[in-house]
């Protein structure tokens, strides 16, 4: 061992940057149907193959095949369809409106939203959802007025979160719909003591959570999955991989050597990885893991391996990091068309009703923001009262910020004497 | 009523609201089948089965995090930090989410928990079983902080922190665990059996947060305390032979500023005592406050004693600790000037 | 010399650093390939390799516990939390490592590391991207904090820290990064270029930490401020046409006492200004030092302007924000009593 | 599904509390000499099979089998054997001038010699060790003087951390081992830091960190794999199973359904289970690790499975939570007498050196200790000079700490002139 050459730092680096033509032939992808669909109650070690394989239901036909294949009624596909399709149209609209500076930020899931509507028809209406900024296809699915979620971005006066909260990070409890934070997996362990308190109760719902392959490295999500497989928590724990964290390659959060979905052997839970981008997929895996908890046999953390189309955000220029065309490589395709094909393989839809239903969403959504706009838009108001900012500090708002209140009202009144 | 030193109070506190409220559990590192290596939870999993206090994994990020979630959910978790030493990996989910959550969500979401940790020094724990990091949560809006001198308060405040519908840090002084505690480490220990403050109602009672008491009316100067410095600062008065106004803050945050100002302004003179490090501590905003508020009345500049700016020091725990000596003398330079 | 806003004089000090030490390495979310979200990092890791600018994971802990580690070796590590508001879960590893270690070791260890991180409001970022949290840092012994408030300063505190041999925590006003601001969100937006402050040298030099430096002479009343705020007082002093003096602060700490002593004794008046929420923030300590020398000097109250005790509500930013018109109106009052 | 019972929470609890009868019959312990030793260049997936299963190389007989058998030469298995006889003979000893007042704690590693002891001769002099308050048998298996040991015990006026750090908290540079702190698992990410630094700086030394199972649940843990992953740094991170975390089982950890090595599957790094009261199974995995990160293959996460005899420290009563006797059923023995029998089996010792070794060590430690105490002890004094207590906050005293220096110093003078 004397002539050994010196130590070296092996620093991760991305495929393709701005310039590369990307091609993803290196990723081994398992054909649909292939995969194994172990019993609901089987023992966590049973799944392991799961987590380095990847689920798909969805061949390149269209076709539904293989034992994860959830049947579901051509309804329910239309239904799923629709809200992914909304979700998108929802997307580009609001960008849009920031590009317009009627918002100060936005961000899209584009490419990503099976994942969050193919997730939401998995669960009960009233299980608890705990996402990160990407999941707003949760609220869609969920059919949650989009309206509200427009009165949130522009912080109007309808704006349910008062103006005090980053456009984007809705909170609706009656949707099931946990207040989204801005610092990035926090939401995981809080996702399982929701579960925890549910089972404490004896009872049925139970929790979800979801977080960003790159947000992954952060504690909270050990915490999470610590948490979650000592108390056998009903809950299911999402690990979103859509390749990028900004400007950061899933490398850089561990997935060069691993999956992500391997995490869980060692905790002992099941680790599922599935094809994002295969909605059918996706709602399989997402109903095995809620049948799991629900009968009292804890957490599973399932990897959603899909592609983030979209920038990170407004405030991001991916051209500076990958190359332009890199998603259009994707093999795994994009969810909205794939559910397409396969509806009109069943003969169950068609490219009329398609553009038909396209055009009715744009409409719905151009009606819908031209009521929010009516309503206020953050460049240009009206808001709430300032004077609300004060409020929910705390529940009863004590002396020093009455004092607080008190003294910006007094400044707001001088300044309208003097303009 | 029975007599009760603070480790049974706090015990009491959990007991009592365990048995009215099938919505608070308690968990933590070694709470439940040991009870706790101060034994304040001692008899609780027992008593109320291992569903509602139960041990947690070594990872206070996650202790807090789960609370939030529990409590979001409905329930009111009351989570142990070991010692407020540990507090700090908690410290996002404390200062980012549980003081958040009500404010960001518009109200829909609120975070009734309440976060025990044994702080502060005297039992020569050294640098990482002394801490005093009030401070760092009283700069943080959307918490309260509180911290008792006496088992009655103990209790009384521990009920009303768990009852609080928003987080509540409960900062336990470890050397008044067993007894009442003036500085004199030198002196016999004395137990809280005799002291008036150990005679605990067994029922449930309340002592309201954001009160502070006047434990000693005095004309000469006003003395702002809390915890272990509270008996000190009595000490110390008696010492230096002058006629004192102790107040014991009780509640940090939200502070009861009216007694605060209107003692100051009865006494013209403030002396601010605590264990926490000097710079930047709660001390701080308190000299603040009462120079903002009291200007006019003031004799003399308001003084601090504190803990000195560096940590702990193991071996030098009663040079560090800010003793009734150390606050006697600053007693006798503010009355001088 | 050559013409610099913030962004570029905070690059051109890690390219002066990276060029001069071999041991100076630096990594973070973004700061490689891509240059870091505001620029901050941009080319670097082409000029000079991914061994020493690299991107890391999300885990903010990770990131200092990591750079503590390096920093025990012997490399002089600079790690960029993307925001100020996304330290939390570093915090432990700041608190209890980084700031112990020499202590704790006795001298044999230390964390000569950089903490780079963009701080305060004015970009319209909502609660998560506006945070000023430097004043749960000032109360923590064994560790520097730092705010310049110009590229020139910008440039030579960034590399006074590097070099420094303890921890330093070095908070960028992203509202200045590309132009003076003095809180006139309605007026177009400033260039640095035209700035004095804005023609920095090419090459290496230092402005030394622990230095305040006087921004404006004056006899009516003294302000304390940095980052930000600095360029807030000065236009504010301007619309009360008083004749201030204005001390930007540079270093929180250790501060520079001297200076603000003089200043206050010779005006008479003290206004401390921040843009952090005010209960226990830094102005809370500077209140209660200035109090505490100057007392027999004061003819007013020391007033403090500073955020309000609420998270920094998105769509609010500016009656959050304490604007020029809030400090004259409160620099009329302290001159009034 | 309608007809499901409510969720429930599990609660893990110790498989034994006081008044039950221990058996630990339950664990499948593999036969030694069964485990497989991969090649040391090999792929992590090849090692998946070694974090289920236990290393082991000495047999009930105490005989060395199979590959991993280090072989090592008898003086090296003597001076070990030294070592963690020392190590127990020191925790002795020093147990009991806690309980004599002589200082206020203290931390025994009784049963876990073989891990620090094993791993400290696995490992080259200059690789930099970031132990826990359990590792005080690498100072000793370094040469480390006692008597150093002893005067940071005893806070005297020879204590090289001048009084300031709590008894047993070590620091030895020169030894390469790093400043121990009170908070569990900092050191974690820490060590992967220094590593990358040694790799970054082409150096050949290497770092190893160790951490408890209890403390293996915080975010440092998680922080240490994914850095010590994604960077490929030449560390060795050790998890020290040994049952308890003060009253708090493994089960609490997590390790009820997964072995706490397989945390190492999800980061693509290899994870080990090893015996860690069989020395040679320890020096054996631990030199594997080492000469794989020598080799820049990054690092291994080493499960040392082994049980905590001692008290957690001077402040625990371990009777109050487990059987009293829990200790003397553990089926992997006790580590010297293992490697005791093992080395007469190999002709090389003998009861009777044994007993004159013991003898003697028992001799150098009581030397020490009154050495030690010459210089002084924490409850007696002679100290530092308490105004030392304000250095190295700071390279250089700022203006605010020669302020408080001087406070202390006049208010010491005050009390000397009225007692
Ligand atoms: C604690 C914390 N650190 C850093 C950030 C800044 N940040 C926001 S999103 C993001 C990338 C997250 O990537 P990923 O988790 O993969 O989610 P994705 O955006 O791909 O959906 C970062 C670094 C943050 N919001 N919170
Ligand atoms: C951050 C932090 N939390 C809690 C503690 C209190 N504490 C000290 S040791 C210990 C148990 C650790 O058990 P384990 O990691 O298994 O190590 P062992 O004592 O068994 O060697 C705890 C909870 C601490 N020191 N630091
Ligand atoms: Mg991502
Ligand atoms: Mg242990």
């Amino acid at each position: 061992m004397k002539n050994r050459p010196p130590l070296a730092l092996h620093i991760p680096t991305a495929r393709f940057r701005p310039g590369d033509t990307p091609d993803f032939s290196y990723l081994q992808l398992p054909r649909a149907g292939e995969a194994k669909r172990p019993d609901v109650h089987c023992k966590a070690s049973e799944t392991r193959e799961l987590s380095y394989g990847l689920v798909r239901v969805l061949d390149d036909n269209g076709n539904a095949v293989g034992a994860w294949d959830p049947k579901l009624e051509p309804e329910t596909l239309r239904r799923s369809l629709r809200a992914m399709m909304l979700t998108r149209a929802f997307d580009e609209r609001m960008f849009r409106m920031q590009r317009q500076g009627k918002t100060s930020f936005y961000l899209k899931c584009t490419g990503e939203e099976a994942v969050a509507v193919g997730q939401a028809f998995a669960l009960n209406r009233d299980d608890m959802c705990f996402g990160t900024y990407r999941q707003q296809g949760l609220l869609i699915a969920r059919d949650w007025p989009i309206v509200d979620m427009m009165n949130q971005i522009y912080s109007n006066t309808r704006d349910r979160l008062k103006g005090r909260q980053l456009s984007i990070l809705y909170s609706a409890r009656d949707a099931g719909f946990f207040t989204l934070s801005g610092n990035v997996g926090t939401q995981f362990p809080q996702a399982v003591g929701w579960a925890m308190a549910s089972a404490y109760k004896r009872d049925r719902r139970i929790a979800a959570a979801w977080i960003g392959e790159g947000s992954s490295a952060e504690g909270d999500f050990h915490h999470g999955l610590i948490f979650a497989a000592v108390y056998r928590a009903p809950v299911i724990l999402n690990l979103v991989n859509n390749q990028w964290a900004i400007s950061s390659s899933q490398g850089v959060a561990g997935g060069e050597e691993a999956t992500f979905a391997s995490r869980a052997i060692g905790f002992g839970i099941p680790g599922i990885r599935v094809d994002g981008n295969d909605l059918l997929a996706v709602y399989a895996v997402t109903r095995w893991a809620a049948d799991r908890a629900r009968s009292n046999q804890g957490p599973t953390l399932i990897e959603l391996f899909t592609y983030r189309v979209a920038p990170h955000s407004t405030s991001d220029d991916p051209s500076r990091y990958r190359p332009g065309d890199e998603g259009q490589h994707w093999p795994l395709g994009d969810p909205v068309d794939r559910l397409k094909t396969h509806l009109i393989g069943l003969g169950e839809w068609s490219d009329e009703r398609h553009q038909q239903l396209a055009a009715d969403l744009e409409e719905t959504v151009r009606a819908a923001n031209a009521e929010a706009q009516t309503y206020g838009i953050l460049s240009e108001g009206p808001h709430h009262d300032p004077a609300t900012m004060f409020e929910d500090v705390y529940k009863e708002m004590p002396w020093h910020l009455r004092e607080q209140q008190a003294e910006l009202a007094r400044l707001r009144a001088q300044r309208e004497e003097k303009p | 009523m029975a007599t009760m030193n603070m480790v049974q109070a706090l015990n009491s506190a959990m007991d009592v609201m365990l048995a009215r409220d099938p919505d608070v559990v308690i968990f933590g590192e070694d709470i439940g089948f040991f009870g706790g290596v101060f034994r304040v939870t001692e008899g609780l999993q027992q008593r109320y089965g291992e569903q509602r206090v139960f041990d947690a994994p070594i990872a206070e990020g996650g202790l807090v995090g789960v609370a939030i979630g529990m409590g979001a959910y409905g329930l009111r978790p009351v989570v142990e930090c070991q010692f407020a030493d540990y507090i700090y990996p908690a410290f996002d989910q404390i200062v980012s989410e549980a003081a958040r959550l009500r404010y960001r969500s518009g109200g829909e979401f609120n975070a009734p928990l309440t976060i025990r940790a044994p702080y502060g020094g005297g039992i020569f724990g050294g640098q990482t079983h002394s801490q005093s990091p009030e401070g760092l949560f009283t700069h943080v809006c959307g918490i309260k902080t509180v911290i008792p001198s006496t088992p009655y308060d103990a209790k009384g405040l521990l009920i009303s922190a768990i009852e609080d519908d928003d987080p509540v840090l409960f900062f336990e002084p470890k050397r008044l665990y067993s007894g009442p505690f003036a500085g004199y480490h030198d002196r016999p220990v004395e137990p809280w059996a005799g002291q008036p403050a150990s005679e605990v109602p067994i029922d449930h009672y309340r002592v309201p947060l954001g009160q502070a008491s006047v434990v000693r009316e005095g004309s000469d100067l006003t003395i702002l305390a809390y915890g272990t410095m509270v008996h000190v600062a009595l000490a110390a008065a008696r010492e230096a032979e002058v006629d004192a106004e102790v107040i014991d803050l009780r509640t940090l945050w939200p502070l009861d500023i009216d007694p605060i100002v209107a003692s100051v302004k009865k006494t013209g003179r403030c002396l601010i005592v605590h264990e926490a490090t000097r710079t930047g501590g709660y001390g701080a905003e308190l000299s603040a406050l009462v120079q903002e508020r009291c200007f006019h009345h003031l004799e003399a500049p308001i003084e601090r004693v504190t803990g000195w700016d560096t940590p702990y020091p193991y071996a030098f725990e009663w040079d560090y600790f800010p003793g009734p000596h150390r606050v006697a003398d600053a007693i006798r330079r503010a009355l001088a000037s």
